[in-house]
């Protein structure tokens, strides 16, 4: 059985090497290729699951060693999978919605003449993330974190003629890359620490060593975690990585990667139990986060944008629950996955909304669409309850757990954690619902298409003609059926998981599980969730639901034009790192060439100078030569004469 | 033998005439300058007898002959041991027979016969009125630019007194690193010089540089040369005699037999002291170091460019034995006087020559000031005091002598309608008009650089190694400052030569006769061959290493 | 009388050579004084042979005038082309190559 | 003794040298086939050395040894351990991808004179270059490699100052002043530092009395040879002074800049991905192996430097405006590395470093060439006067992505595995320095990616929009290079197993042992 681990990864890594070097007798019946191959990665992973079901709960981890990577003294790094609970979950959720949005760009990249490379990029993008997953060590989790950052690197700049969307990925990879520095660094504290740095001895020895050592490689690793899941401070370059086409937004950038970071925290659990600071750290930067998120949510008119701003609160969530320690960890991941479902819903919903409004992404400029596109409108609606998690849906179920989780926390951070994620709840409410409201319902207030050059983020995927009105057309069925498949998922992953608590159970063996009591009971949690909840929405309808949106955005005030901005985040980027980066580099230039140079020049110019002046003792005049000659000697007796005398 | 038997000749003059001892005098061991300086005469009487159409080839024939033959008689004599066992003093006390003196003569003797090739050269200058010339004057008495000379040129004469005056010299220079006793090597000093200043002054081109050159050299020449005969009579007056043994000896204080009539001058060290210091000036002229190095430049841009090959390299040679062989034999008594001294000449020498090459733009003033640097590295191996430091030097100056002359022949290849070209900025792109050429005189300028692999490079390090086993290490600093400066103005010349664009008017290089080709040649193949394989030669002069006294 | 002090004069005749060399510009004046250093030299010879009662000193002394002779052959021959080709014997006009 | 392999390893380049300097002039193409099946046989004949090479057996192998200037006490001693090993092929390897991506640089102008044959000129000095390095590789007798760690400045000289990118921007006198200089400045700086370390060399003779490593290092195993604090110290600045130029570490690295920029891409990559492999392989051999007391006296301020070259490099790469100065930058980054992991004193900090030094070749080699291309194309180096092109040479473009993914050290490629290895080598001994030198990769990012971002993506540029692809020649250069990234990538286990064993004999030379972990973990 273990040796289908390796399958899992190899599927669709062949997928990307055939495609990316196949050429292009390929573009013909490349997509489907990948298509395919994404599939066979889920359906190996489905019998996987399936045999791993049929084990007792204890001995359900499966291990496979391909090779020795990295034999040197001291120091042995291994290829080699471990697929536990944990990582089944991932594998499911990763190969699961990548084949459905796989399909999905099929039609959605219809009239891109570089489709066969997208899908290349794709499967690149799940090789390197079920790699991540897979990995036995930090090693090699370290290869597939980087691989899914140039897979996201490459497919937000996909569209690299546009200089918008190359900064964009270059911003993501850079920012990533700052993440990664905390991730190499938590690896050599392993390595000095514990000899090693596999999973297993790492995590079992963690009682051997001091606290401040783990506090260190903890925060390390939360920085990692930062870069890849946006979190504060490193959350900047998610909002420009919507530049990317929007199934790569769906699949990348809502539902598999930037979740990453929160398997990595939760993976590296017994470190963070072991340091309540870093723990408490981790909590932290979730709870802003998910405020941060969820504030520039509100103020985002792009709708890509906006549910970018989403993404990274509810991510929020996710961290602040792994920052809860066991009672938390579990109601992370299965956040994570029911955000896996509704979160790629949603995105998918806007991008068969983009595609019917000749990919305007600017909501002012949509309205009442819900009678034009059925069917978008449905999933999405599905989508838009389980997100603000309305009662029952998937949403709820995880979203409460963790609000609870927060609260039993308990002492005045408990108050303090619980009450950010309730407050949370009720503004994800309000942008949710505000997207919803100027997306389908009201008036249209559809524009003339822009052309594609001049537009900052149009797609030139679909082809129209510019300077005339869009005509709205519900998307074809490769793009529909992801979207129902996923509203379902969205509907029901969370009861499912719930009934009788089997996803916690399911996990305990990995993640360790402890039921939180919150001071105030359950219910009464649960209560303020919903009570939360319908204030959200009751002011987001008062605001776009009773009265007309105005399709150019109104100045508002300062904090809705700081949220425009992310919250000024970029503007004090700029203005310290690639300024100051700017102005150091140029002076390092003009040092490097006049003072490190200039010595080296110099001294030859000097010797030349010397040269000049000696040069003319050589007069030309015999009797001057003579008068050398003569005090050479004088000089040569004298100190001849001084020798004997000394 | 004992020092006033040395001149005991002389003293028994008194004695009636039926009673004069006939010197005793070794003409097996001296055979090769006697060969040399006969040839000369020889030669001279040629010039007054034979007819001027075949004297070119009776003198060319002439001299080859008798330097290969001197040459034989060298390696016969090495061969026979008097370069290790055997070695001795002959012609009572006047002149050594031993390995450096040996080694040495052959050197000076290739190097001569080389030399004696580019003189012959008759095919760089356009033929004049349908005879060939070579590179001296038609007829060095007449004017430059006068009637008589262009009646001289038309009517084909040249100077072919050029060899025997360049035997002469040779034979000069046979003597002088073997020369015994002070008078001897004033003589020698002499008989190597005058020959020289005529020859500087015989260009057929720039007659005027090179009489302004001969002028030069003659004056300033016999000027040191002045005072290095005032130190030699200090000497005499300090020791009671020339004779190097002898001087050695009293230098010791080991003297044989006190003289009552030496006691006072002998205390007297005085004399010694400032004696030595003249001798040795008149020496460090010969050999060019600063600041007895001025001369150098000059004469060598003004003289006839084969001669100032010849000079370069094989008077250095001479004159470097000498030094050796006073140092060495004469004053080690007096080595802590002497060394700081010479220290601080080395220095010297080494710094200027190099730092003051940096701006010149004359190839031959360059190949001067760089002769002056090599002088300087030269040095620092005398300055060893070592059994390693004689050996070395000896390398170092037979390495030397051949990259000299075959740079200097490569000199004169390169022309234009003044003759020589001279001039660096005319050498531009010489690399892409005639890449041969220019890659031979590279291979010169590494060697001169000591880039490994050549010659120059297994000189150096030699000399350096000895240096600092004689516990000179800085001098092996500055000469690895200096080399570095030196490096850079050869480099200069390659860059110049081959990445610089041609100029339109640039010179043309002459296709020489197999006599400049040979010299060229030989000098290519002793650089790399020392180069590559120093092992050989190292051990020679290793075996004749050893002065005799 | 003291030998010794025909060492000075020697000394002294030697010196004023070498300054005459050093002052005067005329080459033929400048040969000459090189001369004089040159006879200095014999003058100390002769008298170093006296104090030490060897005959060396004298003897060395005809060798170096012998050699001085044909240093003035050669200087002579030298200086005369140099003085028909500049009509003039000044050593200092003979400065073309310098630097 | 056996059959003389090493020796035949570098005289078949250096025969081939001087056949195809023969080559007449009418048949440049012949010379250029020449040169290229020589390389091709030398390439074959490295190879079969690493076979022959036992991992687990002596520590030098394939030895020979002959007297050569008994005065000197100098032998033409020969021998390999690992990382002699690794390095010979790694230039053997190297040098038919830079023939064959040179392939048309040389090319005679019409103007030219008949007689001049640069092409001839250009294969036979790589060819000779390629004869020398591999020689100092070998050389277990210092004498000899100073030798040819001097001679080859010559050849190499003459490839950078006599042939210079043929469209270059501005006009040829002004390309030809700065290429002299270039070349000029190239040799003065390695020549200065070469005649440092020959005052050196004859210091180690006057203490030592021979040139054999071997006999040193035993008689100084054996306490028969026992310098003293002040010569060792002194011997070892002069031997390190001169690699430290070689590398090049900060502040004698301004030669590479203008040496590689003005060169051409090919030799551009012989020069920083072979040549100055000879430094930073001396100081592993020599610096470590002759002076070891005098090197760990000396490791703080060559920690230093070496950070300073890493993050100094990359900064100044970040700001540089013409594509060939920015690889040259980011590989004085890269050679800080290198040196840190070398004095790091850890094994994985120098078997890293050995690794390093082979990956930084393979992937310099990658993104030069490409850029090599690149710049034959649009005929500047300004980084400026691109723009797109991935929208006109796509395959040319990913290729040039991946060697710039290489150059930033991604994982799965080649470099990733030396960069981590000697990042946990430092880390494990000097944490401060390990963390300070994890800032390299970030700013490694940084240039590579503003570099592809600025020629390869965008709006294209009218001059870039009739480009051509990559053609079949440039394709079998690069690919292959990649090809090897990724392998060495995803496997580099035959490279560590050569190197491992010569790492441990050298640190048991400077006496070091790694620290060993604070807890050593329950496997």
């Amino acid at each position: 059985m273990e040796n289908l681990i390796a399958l899992l990864v190899a599927a669709p890594l062949l997928g990307a090497a055939v495609l990316l070097c196949g050429g292009r007798r390929l573009d013909k019946t490349g997509h489907w290729l990948g298509t395919l191959l994404a599939a066979v990665s889920f359906g190996i992973g489905a019998v996987l699951f399936a045999d791993m079901l049929g084990k007792g709960a204890e001995d359900r981890a499966l291990h496979q060693k391909l090779f020795s990577w990295i034999p040197v003294e001291g120091f042995q790094a291994d290829v080699a999978f471990q697929l536990d609970q944990l990582s089944m979950t991932f594998v499911l959720l990763i190969s699961g919605v990548g084949t459905l949005i796989h399909l999905y760009s099929v039609g959605y990249m219809e009239h891109d003449e570089r489709r066969r490379r997208f899908f290349g990029y794709l499967n690149l993008f799940l090789a390197a993330m079920l790699l991540l997953v897979l990995a036995d060590n930090y090693l090699l989790l370290y290869v597939g974190w980087e691989g899914v950052g140039l897979a996201s690197y490459l497919l937000i700049g996909f569209w690299q003629h546009k200089p918008s969307a190359a900064t964009a990925a270059k911003k993501a990879f850079l920012v990533n890359r700052v993440g990664d520095m905390g991730l190499s660094i938590a690896i050599m504290l392993m390595f000095t620490t514990f000899g090693t740095f596999a999973f297993g001895p790492v995590l079992s020895s963690v009682g051997e060593t001091s606290e401040g050592t783990l506090t260190a490689i903890g925060l390390m690793l939360l920085l990692a975690a930062c870069g890849k899941s946006a979190q504060v401070p490193l959350q900047s370059w998610l909002g420009d990585a919507m530049e990317g086409p929007t199934p790569v937004s769906a699949l990348i950038h809502a539902a598999t990667m930037v979740t990453a970071g929160v398997y990595l925290i939760v993976r590296s659990g017994a470190i963070f139990n072991a340091s309540p600071d870093a723990q408490l750290v981790v909590a932290i930067v979730g709870a802003v986060t998910l405020l941060f998120g969820a504030i520039v949510g509100c103020a985002k008119d792009d709708i890509k944008k906006a549910l970018a701003g989403s993404t990274m609160s509810q991510i929020g969530y996710m961290v602040l629950a792994a920052g809860l320690g066991p009672i938390g960890y579990a109601f992370a991941i299965m956040h994570l996955v029911t955000h896996g479902f509704f979160k790629a819903g949603l995105f998918l919903g806007a991008g068969s909304v983009m595609h019917a409004m000749n990919d305007e992404v600017d909501m002012r400029k949509y309205g009442g669409l819900r009678r034009y596109m059925p069917v978008t409108f449905a999933t999405f609606g599905l989508g838009y309850l389980a997100i603000i998690g309305f009662p029952g849906l998937s949403g709820f179920w995880s979203k409460d757990k963790i609000i609870e989780a927060a609260f039993a926390k308990g002492g005045t951070e408990g108050w303090i954690l619980g009450g950010v994620a309730l407050l949370g709840a009720a503004i994800t409410a309000f942008y949710m619902t505000r997207v919803m409201l100027m997306t389908f319902f009201g008036e249209k207030r559809w524009q003339p298409a822009p052309d594609a050059d001049t537009a900052p983020s149009a797609e030139p995927a679909a082809e129209h003609r510019a300077g005339e009105l869009p005509h709205p057309h519900e998307s074809p069925k490769t793009m529909t059926i992801p979207m129902i498949v996923l509203a379902f998922g969205s509907v029901f992953a969370g009861g499912l998981f719930s009934l009788n608590e089997s996803f916690v159970k399911w996990l305990e063996p990995v993640t360790s599980f402890e039921h939180g009591h919150p001071p105030i009971g359950a219910a009464a949690v649960t209560g303020a969730t919903v009570v939360a909840l319908i204030a959200g929405v009751g002011i987001a309808y008062a605001m776009y639901g009773r009265r007309p949106v105005p399709v150019v955005a109104p100045r508002g005030s300062v904090l809705t034009r700081a949220a425009r901005r992310d919250l000024l985040q970029d503007d004090f980027n700029h203005v310290v790192l690639v300024r100051g980066g700017e102005h150091l580099t140029r002076s390092l230039v003009y040092v490097d060439h006049s003072l490190v140079d200039g010595v080296v020049n110099g001294t030859a110019a000097s010797v030349g100078g010397l040269s000049g002046r000696l040069r003319k003792l050589q007069n030309g005049y015999a009797r001057s030569y003579a008068v050398s000659m003569f005090g050479g000697t004088a000089v040569l007796i004298a100190a001849t004469l001084l020798m004997r005398g000394v | 033998m004992s020092p006033t038997a040395v001149h005991g000749l002389w003293t028994t003059a008194a004695d009636p005439l039926d009673r004069i001892p006939a010197p005793h005098i070794e003409y097996a061991q001296l055979a090769p300058t006697l060969i040399v300086v006969g040839a000369a005469v020889i030669g001279v009487l040629v010039e007054a007898f034979v007819p001027r159409r075949a004297r070119y080839l009776t003198q060319v024939f002439l001299a080859f002959a008798a330097l290969a033959s001197a040459f034989a008689a060298v390696v016969a004599l090495a061969g026979a041991g008097y370069a290790s066992g055997k070695a001795q003093i002959a012609a009572m006390g006047a002149i050594a027979v031993d390995g450096p003196a040996l080694f040495l003569q052959g050197t000076v003797l290739l190097a001569s016969v080389v030399a004696v090739f580019t003189f012959a050269e008759r095919r760089l200058d356009p033929a004049a009125h349908g005879n060939r010339v070579d590179s001296f004057a038609a007829q060095a008495a007449s004017v430059p630019g006068s009637e008589s000379e262009q009646a001289a040129v038309k009517a084909g004469f040249t100077t072919t007194e050029v060899f025997p005056l360049a035997l002469f010299a040779i034979g000069g220079m046979l003597i002088f690193p073997a020369a015994n006793d002070l008078l001897t090597l004033f003589v020698a000093l002499e008989v190597l010089s005058l020959p020289l200043y005529l020859l500087c002054a015989l260009a057929r081109r720039q007659r005027l540089m090179s009489q302004e050159a001969a002028v030069k050299y003659f004056l300033l020449g016999a000027f040191s040369s002045a005072f290095l005969l005032f130190g030699i009579a200090l000497l005499y007056g300090y020791a009671g005699s020339v004779s190097y043994a002898a001087i050695a000896d009293v230098v010791d204080g080991t003297v044989a037999r006190m003289d009552p009539a030496l006691a006072a001058t002998m205390g007297n060290d005085a004399l010694l002291l400032i004696g030595g210091a003249l001798v040795l000036m008149g020496l460090l002229f010969k050999v060019g170091a600063v600041p007895f190095h001025m001369w150098t430049p000059d004469v060598y841009q003004g003289a006839p460019t084969p001669v100032t090959g010849f000079m370069a390299a094989a008077t250095k040679v001479a004159a470097f034995g000498a030094l050796l062989r006073l140092l060495y034999v004469v004053l080690p008594g007096m080595r802590w006087d002497w060394r700081p001294v010479m220290w601080g000449v080395a220095i010297l020498t080494m710094l200027a020559g190099a730092v003051i090459a940096v701006t010149q733009t004359d190839v031959k003033r360059l190949l001067a000031y760089s002769s002056i640097a090599h002088a300087g590295f030269i040095l620092a191996g005398v300055i060893a005091t070592s059994k390693d430091g004689v050996s070395s030097v000896l390398f170092y100056l037979g390495a030397y002598s051949f990259v000299t002359i075959g740079a200097f022949a490569v000199v004169t290849l390169v022309r234009d309608a003044g003759g020589e070209a001279t001039h660096l900025s005319k050498w531009a792109g010489l690399g892409r008009r005639s890449p041969l050429t220019a890659a031979v005189f590279a291979v010169f300028l590494l060697a001169f650089a000591g880039i490994p692999l050549t010659s120059g490079f297994a000189g150096k390090f030699a000399v350096f190694k000895a240096a600092a086993e004689g516990g000179a290490g800085a001098l092996v600093v500055v000469g690895v400052i200096s080399s570095a400066i030196a490096a850079f103005f050869y480099i200069r010349v390659i860059v110049l030569m081959f990445f610089s664009e041609p100029k339109p008017d640039g010179p043309t290089v002459a296709v020489p006769s197999f006599l400049t080709t040979t010299t060229i040649a030989v000098g290519v193949a002793v650089t790399v061959a020392l180069g590559l394989f120093p092992q050989y030669f190292l051990d020679l002069a290793g075996s004749a290493s050893t002065f005799v006294r | 009388m003291n030998p010794v002090n025909y060492l000075y004069l020697a000394a002294l005749l030697f010196t004023i050579g070498a300054a005459g060399v050093l002052i005067r510009r005329n080459a033929i004046v400048l040969f000459m004084c090189v001369e004089l250093m040159l006879n200095a030299c014999n003058l100390a010879f002769v008298t170093f042979s006296r104090m030490h009662g060897n005959l060396d000193g004298q003897i060395i002394a005809f060798f170096t005038m012998v050699v001085a002779a044909a240093e003035v052959v050669v200087g002579l021959a030298i200086i005369v082309s140099l003085f028909r080709t500049r009509h003039s014997a000044s050593v200092d006009d003979a400065s073309l190559m310098k630097l | 003794m056996g059959f003389p392999l090493l020796t035949l390893t570098a005289v078949v380049p250096a025969a081939g040298a001087v056949l195809t300097a023969a080559v007449p002039a009418a048949r440049r193409t012949a010379a250029k086939w020449l040169a290229l099946l020589v390389s091709l046989a030398t390439l074959a004949l490295a190879v079969l050395v690493a076979v022959r090479f036992e991992p687990g057996g002596a520590r030098y192998q394939l030895t020979e040894s002959h007297w050569w200037i008994k005065d000197f006490g100098v032998r033409y001693a020969l021998g390999v351990d690992g990382i002699g090993v690794a390095l010979i092929v790694l230039t053997a390897l190297l040098v038919p991808f830079v023939i064959a991506a040179g392939w048309h640089d040389a090319d005679p102008l019409e103007t030219a004179s008949k007689r001049w044959r640069p092409t001839q000129g250009f294969f036979a000095l790589i060819l000779a270059v390629e004869a020398m390095v591999i020689i100092s590789f070998e050389a277990t007798d210092v004498f000899l490699f100073y030798i040819f760690f001097e001679a080859m400045l010559i050849p190499m000289y003459f490839l950078i100052g006599g042939f210079g990118d043929r469209a270059h921007s501005g006009s040829d006198e002004n390309a030809a002043a700065q290429r002299s200089y270039a070349a000029v400045k190239f040799l003065l700086y390695n020549l200065v530092g070469g005649l440092i370390m020959l005052a050196a060399v004859i210091g180690l003779y006057v203490v030592a009395g021979n040139f054999s490593l071997v006999e040193i290092a035993d008689a100084r195993a054996a306490g028969k040879l026992d310098m003293a604090t002040n010569t060792e110290r002194l011997l070892f600045l002069g031997f390190f002074f001169a690699f430290a130029v070689k590398a090049p570490l900060w502040p004698l690295h301004t030669w590479l800049p203008n040496a590689m920029g003005e060169a051409t891409a090919p030799v551009a990559v012989l020069i920083t991905a072979v040549v100055d492999k000879v430094g930073t392989f001396a100081m592993l051999r020599f610096c470590l192996g002759l002076f070891p007391e005098a090197s760990k006296w000396a490791t703080p301020v060559i920690l230093v430097l070496a950070l300073i070259s890493i993050v100094y490099g990359a900064l100044l790469a970040v700001g540089q405006r013409d594509i060939k100065r920015l690889v040259a930058y980011a590989s004085i980054s890269h050679f800080g590395f290198i040196v840190l992991g070398i004095f790091a004193m850890t094994s994985q900090g120098q078997s890293g470093a050995t690794l390093y030094m082979v990956n930084h070749g393979l992937s310099t080699a990658a993104l030069m060439l490409v850029a090599g291309f690149l710049i034959s194309r649009r005929g500047s180096r300004l980084i400026a006067d691109y723009g797109g092109v991935q929208k006109v040479a796509p395959v040319l473009a990913g290729t040039f992505l991946i060697g710039g993914l290489a150059t930033l050290s991604l994982p799965g490629l080649a470099p990733f595995v030396s960069e981590f290895l000697v990042l946990v080598g430092t880390f494990a001994r000097y944490p401060v320095v390990g963390i300070v030198a994890t800032f390299g990769i970030v700013l490694a990012a940084l240039y590579t990616l503003v570099l592809y971002q600025r020629t390869m993506t965008g709006p294209v540029k009218e001059e870039v929009s009739g480009m051509p692809d990559l053609r079949l020649r440039e394709l079998l250069v690069v690919a292959p290079l990649i090809v090897l990234l990724i392998g060495l990538g995803v496997y580099p286990k035959p490279l560590t197993e050569i190197v491992n064993p010569a790492v441990e004999h050298t640190l048991s030379d400077v006496k070091q042992k790694d620290p060993a972990p604070e807890v050593e973990a329950a496997k």
